[in-house]
């Protein structure tokens, strides 16, 4: 039971990052029809943004200056970059975010080095909070549920509170006619891609000290993004939410449990081969739960679209 | 158009692959590894010490016969087999007949399955491979070659020396393994099965994981599996972001007792660890840099550490590696006769720098050599990795680990000149 | 005579409000049809609904006697319907020589045959340029066709269209946004290639409808409220009260 | 030319003089011939093969994205499923003395990734644009994460190798020799792309433009936009099968990198490069991806930061990729005027290449001064040797940069006209 309640809270942190990353996907995506594949990379900037600037002015001021930093750097290559690509059509646009993911990597890797970077969590956080069962919760996690939770909060209250929140909820349904509202689109767009960017800067500051700061830490996370945000459903934050926690959950719980697939094998009456080196389904005799985690929002998501194209909140095709 | 493309491709290959080191000046050694890629910075830190070990160790003593040195020659492959069989490709065009790779067991087994064909297709350009890391066993036993020879220890001697210093702590009595899903994984969680079970009937394995390599982004799930299971001492053989994610997971988890490693040392996972990781996380392995086993040990280590500021001494067995191709190729009296050199590698003795006797079993080619259990402390460290205040100290050695293991390396051997 | 299209009490709901409300129509073969109305009427719904784009609600659209109800649009036109688009829908990227071409390939026997050049046939390139002669885009026959004006790409949807050899065409306003020396153009080109074949046309423009069409329906708020000859249409006064009344008193 | 673009493909092919079409054909098989006797050095021709692999690949990957509009992120699978697939053929030819011959292998890779084509194809083709991208990405994943855990099929990390010199000898020619191998390749080269050239000029070809352009259009002439996807979808799977036996027959062994996400990025981004508008776009992008993979990871460890750059700067300027870039020539050609476009030409494009060869050497003195040796200043860059710590070569690096791009910024619009 204690195990149980763990899993909840470990596969809520893991969910709400996924979510912090998505929420700006899922804006940018179903805004500008980009799939933007270097978005993983501005949450890895922001990670190392704020190791940097933690060296000299500390962990807090790290967490305010960097997701900034991130998020302008998002707009200027928005501004300058994808606008650009823009007009050659949506696949040279999606190239270009790959090309750019690999870019930034190779930048980060030319900065800082190839190694993982020391990126500590701030010190006052450092310690338990709450112990289940002999297992530590520690506080900078807790902390980081909570942020997640205040900027999920803080999102929805602009998108349907404000009058920003308004035009922006309109243009991701209907960005022709928003245009013709007179609006500003394009700019519009760059403050939406700024803000994106930025809110995946912030999943970088925080998940940086607990996730490791390295070169890799963009390429871990950046397809799964997508996979999170194509379950959820394009254009819908709850459906970026319902499915990051999903995914959290469903990883997490993969993890720690401790089925095996002989266990599976054996309901179906097949009983293990004598000499397991001989069978041809070896692999499958030893095979656990823990091993195909990582891979199951995979097969999810390809069931999720062959069942309903639509995502599991989607009202658009995607 | 095609005319021009050819053109183009004749000029750029003819320029950059010119096959001109028919005489050879100095004896050149082909360093195989990944120089750019996630996994640059350990190809960038062996390069950095085979190129220190040569110039130290041969070059600045005159080198052998008569003034020859030793050139290091650095490929990059990508961390992909064909990436690397194609550096060796070049290698072998270039009139190498030595080259020097460690980093994964996989592109060890595709090399050495490459210089056996290589070795036995084209005997005027036959080379030989100095295996400095890839612990894969079977290199020494069912895919043993020849050609291949390994100074590192092997992950069955790692495991021997591991589960030998559990054994001797009475109060353990529940391990847990933790590793990644693919062969090296496997061969450790092997070694470990069959020595606990032979020294330690009584410990109990609670756990044993294997998690995909690379792709796990949260580890804390296995944190508290290894926290719930009651472990008193988790083996795992991790290296590079999945270790660390094993070993600060299991911490915050509040895990407690020893983490035994095989290589969780520098390339910033010493600095990561820092203060949460004393005294709790052990790497096993051959040579250690503290306390310095000689005089010799320490000027050495120092003159690297001077000359390469941001890398550290990793792989010690490097420098037992460039000595005894040495010393075979003085005594051979040629560089190029490398079935020979073989032949005098095969049952060489040898003091190393690091302190003890390397010994290389003529049977599988395996170095047999003093295992080192060494911990993550800033207590009694001379030379410190990660440029913080933490290093690893030798705790424990075990003398000459494993000399008479069994072996099933059937190799085909060349006629002896 | 079967009729060449039937709408038998066709209706199509979008949520809660009802676009069609009970459409009966008959058209027989041959026969130049054309459908019009004002802004919002559903003209654009009916048409899709015909052409299977989108599902009816209840009602039934028969195509020779056939029921079209569940087919795909390939299937659709394998049956012989053709239709053609409201914004211009060609193949932007392919040059306009290929796109007549790919337009004949499934009435040429061709189908999904990955063994046939198409290039082999000398047959299927004089019949590409026979019909590129008659919508008079020879001489632009290598250009890619997204830089045709936007006379010449309507006239290649005509084209497009045509093509495939059906005998029941849907032309999805052929005129819309043209000058008037191009409507004229379009208008005889439209004359010209739908001789012995079914025309129905959805079109705003009256000039077309009146120089075009054996018979007209008038669609006001998803009913047909009158099918007639144009002279009657334009007689009639629930049309002129409902739609025509203006236009015409500006023609006149 | 097999660069009859896409768009004007036109009037001409039937009537058209048939010299005139096979020509380019004719160069590439005697470009192809006399190559090897250019180039004798093993790693020169082993390079070779690799770059012919990588133009079947591109191709075959150009038959999704460039002629059906279907962009896949798991391309990868079908070439190493079908090389896989052909290691095993290769293996139990060993073990049982098969009478094969070598040369028919590739067909086995092509009909075993038709077969997985087949069924991914039959859910994943329904719709195009992301549905399609996305579940090429799961399947992908899936596969590279299978190749890990099914060691009976993928072999783990360490993958499937064998040894192709068991095949029945073909007239006397035992494969033993890299210029045996590359003749095989070579004619499968020749082959292949004759036959997704001709490929394209089939209805479904043609069709699958007509899709990729506007499925919906296309729906009205008869063709299901699904069907004629499906069609593409499996030619694809079938060429990169043969393309993954090639390299099961030129590298002896498969691994888990020859069908993973990296290595299906890689050929997006190679068939990007050499523009995907045109047949042979995909040849030239194979051509300059593997020389610079090959030649520029000899000089430089940043030649990934380079690739990148050029990669981004390419969807940037240049969407056509180089392809397309040649073919903007085409019309001028016709004119007969390309020499007015010299000037502008010579004005834009050396300052750029100045400016950006001046900005690699910024970044090389950078990485020069961040990771060599302490002491260790010389470096050689473009031929020059010099200090690195000093300030001159800094200056003259930043002013070179600077003039260079300032220079081609200035002119570039004078070269637009």
């Amino acid at each position: 039971m204690d195990l149980v309640a763990i899993n909840l809270i470990d596969g809520l942190f893991y969910g709400l990052l996924l979510f912090m990353l998505s929420a700006g996907l899922t804006l940018i995506f179903s805004m500008m029809g980009i799939l933007n594949f270097a978005h993983a990379s501005f949450y890895m900037l922001g990670a190392y943004f704020a190791y940097q600037i933690s060296l000299y002015l500390g962990f807090w001021a790290g967490l305010l200056i960097a997701p900034p930093l991130v998020g302008v750097l998002g707009a200027l290559i928005e501004r300058y970059g994808l606008r650009r690509v823009h007009q050659f059509g949506h696949v040279p646009e999606l190239v270009f975010t790959f090309g750019l993911a690999w870019l930034i990597e190779e930048v980060v890797k030319f900065i800082w080095g190839n190694n993982m970077m020391a990126y500590q969590e701030p010190e006052i956080l450092k310690f338990a909070l709450f112990h289940i069962g002999s297992n530590s919760i520690q506080a900078y996690k807790v902390f980081m549920i909570f942020t997640s939770m205040a900027i999920f909060i803080g999102l929805l209250f602009i998108l349907t509170r404000t009058r920003i929140g308004l035009i922006i909820q309109a243009a991701l349904s209907y960005p022709k006619t928003v245009e013709a509202l007179g609006h500003n689109v394009p700019l519009i767009f760059m403050g939406v891609f700024g803000v994106g960017t930025a809110l995946a800067g912030v999943a970088g500051v925080l998940a940086g000290p607990s996730l490791g700061t390295f070169p890799g830490m963009a390429v871990v996370l950046g397809s799964i993004v997508f996979v999170t945000i194509v379950i959820g459903g394009l254009g819908s934050l709850w459906g970026a939410l319902i499915a990051s926690l999903l995914i959290g959950w469903m990883t997490t719980a993969a993890a720690s449990s401790s089925f095996q697939f002989a266990t599976l094998l054996e309901f179906f009456g097949m009983t293990p081969p004598a000499d397991l080196d001989e069978s041809y389904l070896r692999d499958l005799w030893t095979l656990s739960l823990p091993q195909i985690g990582p891979i199951l929002p995979y097969i999810f998501m390809i069931l999720i679209l062959v069942l309903r194209p639509y995502g599991l909140f989607g009202k658009r095709d995607a | 158009m095609r005319n021009t493309i050819g053109l183009a491709v004749s000029a750029v290959l003819a320029l950059s692959l010119g096959t001109t080191a028919a005489f050879a000046e100095t004896i050149k050694i082909a360093y195989i590894e990944p120089l750019s890629g996630p996994f640059a910075t350990n190809g960038n830190t062996g390069l950095a010490e085979w190129q220190y070990a040569a110039e130290r160790l041969v070059n600045e003593k005159g080198g052998v016969l008569d003034g020859m040195k030793f050139e290091i020659v650095p490929f990059d492959n990508k961390l992909d087999s064909k990436e690397a069989l194609i550096a060796l490709q070049v290698a072998i065009d270039q009139g190498i007949h030595y080259f020097a790779h460690g980093l994964s067991s996989g592109i060890g087994h595709a090399l050495t399955a490459a210089v056996t064909k290589n070795n036995a297709r084209n005997p005027e350009n036959r080379i030989l491979y100095l295996n400095y890391s890839a612990e894969d066993p079977a290199l020494v036993n069912d895919a043993c070659s020849f050609w291949h020879f390994r100074w590192d220890a092997d992950v069955d001697i790692r495991l021997d020396a591991i589960t030998d210093a559990i054994a001797q702590q009475q109060d353990i009595k529940k391990v847990f393994l933790i590793n990644q899903d693919y062969s090296f994984g496997k061969a450790i969680v092997a070694a470990a099965e069959r020595g606990l079970a032979a020294k330690r009937p009584d410990i109990e394995i609670v756990g044993n994981e294997l998690h995909p390599i690379g792709k796990v982004k949260d580890f804390t799930p296995y944190g508290r599996k290894i926290v719930a299971s009651g472990a008193q001492a988790v083996i795992t053989g991790n290296w590079g972001p999945d270790m660390i994610g094993v070993g600060k997971s299991a911490i915050d988890a509040g895990y407690d007792g020893p983490i035994y490693t095989i290589s969780a040392a520098s390339l910033g996972i010493t600095r990561t660890f820092g203060a949460a990781g004393k005294d709790k996380i052990h790497v096993v392995s051959e040579g250690h840099l503290n306390p310095p086993a000689s005089e010799r040990a320490k000027e050495y280590t120092a003159g690297f550490e001077a000359k390469y500021p941001d890398y550290d001494i990793i792989q010690p067995r490097i420098a037992n590696a460039v000595e005894m191709l040495a010393r075979a190729i003085e005594e051979v009296g040629s560089a190029e006769d490398v079935v020979s050199v073989a032949y005098k590698l095969e049952g060489m003795e040898h003091d190393s720098i690091w302190g003890g006797k390397v010994y290389i079993r003529p049977d599988n080619h395996q170095a047999i050599q003093d295992i080192h259990d060494q911990v993550h402390t800033d207590e009694g460290i001379t030379f410190p990795l990660d440029n913080s205040e933490y290093g690893t100290i030798s705790r424990n050695v075990i003398k000459m680990a494993s000399m008479d293991a069994p072996t099933t390396c059937k190799m085909e051997r060349p006629e002896r000149p | 005579m079967t009729p060449a299209l039937q709408l038998d009490g066709l209706h199509k709901r979008f949520g809660k409000t009802e676009i069609i409300r009970g459409v009966d129509l008959s058209i027989a073969a041959g026969e130049r049809h054309a459908i019009i109305g004002p802004n919002g009427a559903g003209k654009s719904t009916l048409f899709n609904l015909i052409t299977g784009r989108f599902p009816c609600t209840s009602g039934t659209v028969r195509l020779h006697g056939h029921d079209l109800a569940g087919k795909a649009p390939y299937q659709i036109n394998r049956m012989g319907l053709s239709r053609s688009f409201q914004i211009t829908n060609i193949f932007p990227r392919m040059s306009v020589f290929e796109n007549i071409r790919c337009s004949l390939l499934w009435s040429q026997g061709y189908k999904y045959s990955f063994w046939n050049m198409v290039g082999r046939s000398p047959e299927l390139t004089s019949k590409t340029m026979e019909l590129l002669e008659q919508i008079n885009l020879t001489s632009r026959a290598e250009l890619p066709a997204g830089v045709l004006s936007y006379a010449e790409q309507r006239a290649l949807e005509i084209g497009i269209t045509i093509a495939g050899g059906a005998d029941v065409i849907m032309l999805d306003e052929p005129t819309a946004g043209m000058s008037h020396s191009e409507t004229d153009y379009i208008v005889d080109l439209i004359r010209k290639v739908t001789q012995d074949k079914t025309l129905v046309m959805v079109e705003h423009d009256m000039g077309v409808v009146f120089g075009l069409a054996d018979r007209i329906s008038v669609l006001v708020y998803g009913e047909i409220i009158a099918t007639a000859p144009p002279e009657e249409v334009r007689a009639n006064p629930k049309v002129q009260e409902a739609y025509l009344g203006a236009a015409l008193q500006a023609e006149h | 030319m097999t660069g009859i673009p896409d768009s004007s493909s036109a009037v001409s092919p039937a009537n058209g003089n048939a010299l005139r079409s096979s020509l380019p054909w004719i160069v590439a098989v005697v470009v192809l011939l006399v190559l090897p006797q250019v180039f004798q050095a093993n790693s020169a021709i082993t390079i070779l093969n690799q770059m012919m692999i990588t133009i079947i690949f591109a191709l075959s990957y150009n038959m999704l994205l460039g002629q059906g509009g279907m962009l896949s992120f798991g391309h990868a699978v079908y070439m190493g499923v079908g090389g896989f697939f052909c290691m095993h053929v290769m293996n139990l030819v060993e073990a049982n003395e098969l009478p094969i011959w070598l040369h028919v292998l590739p067909i086995f890779g092509g009909l075993f990734s038709l077969g997985l084509a087949t069924i991914v194809g039959s859910f994943s083709t329904r719709k195009a644009g992301t549905v399609f991208a996305m579940i090429s990405l799961g399947i992908g994943e899936l596969v590279a994460a299978c190749s890990l855990i099914i060691i009976v099929f993928f072999g783990g990390e360490e993958g499937i190798s064998g040894d192709r010199t068991y095949f029945k000898p073909f007239f006397g020619v035992k494969f033993l020799q890299q210029n045996e191998v590359y003749y095989l390749i070579a004619f499968w080269t020749i082959v292949s792309a004759l036959l997704m050239y001709l490929f394209s000029r089939t209805p479904v070809g043609r069709m699958a433009n007509a899709v990729r352009d506007n499925p919906e259009r296309a729906e009205f002439l008869g063709y299901s936009a699904r069907w004629v996807r499906y069609f593409s979808f499996c030619g694809a799977g079938f060429f990169a099968g043969i393309a993954g036996a090639l390299v099961a027959i030129n590298f002896e062994i498969l691994t888990e990198t020859d069908l993973n996400l990296g290595k299906s990025g890689m050929i997006l981004l190679i068939t990007f490069l050499g523009g995907t508008g045109f047949f042979f776009g995909p040849i030239i992008g194979a051509i300059v991806f593997t020389l610079l993979q090959s030649v520029l990871s000899l000089q430089t460890e940043l030649w990934q930061l380079y690739v990148g750059a050029l990669f981004v700067a390419t969807v940037m300027f240049f969407p056509g990729g180089l392809a397309g870039l040649l073919m903007m020539h085409q019309p001028a050609m016709r004119l007969g005027n390309l020499g007015l476009l010299v000037v502008p030409y010579v004005n834009t494009l050396i300052p750029a290449a100045i400016g950006a060869l001046g900005l690699a050497g910024l970044m090389e003195m950078l990485f020069h001064v961040r990771h060599a040796a302490v002491g260790d200043i010389e470096m050689r860059l473009f031929w020059i040797t010099f200090d690195s710590h000093t300030i001159l070569p800094w200056v003259i690096a930043i002013a070179t940069m600077i003039t260079g791009f300032w220079l081609a910024y200035r002119n570039a619009p004078k070269l637009r006209e």
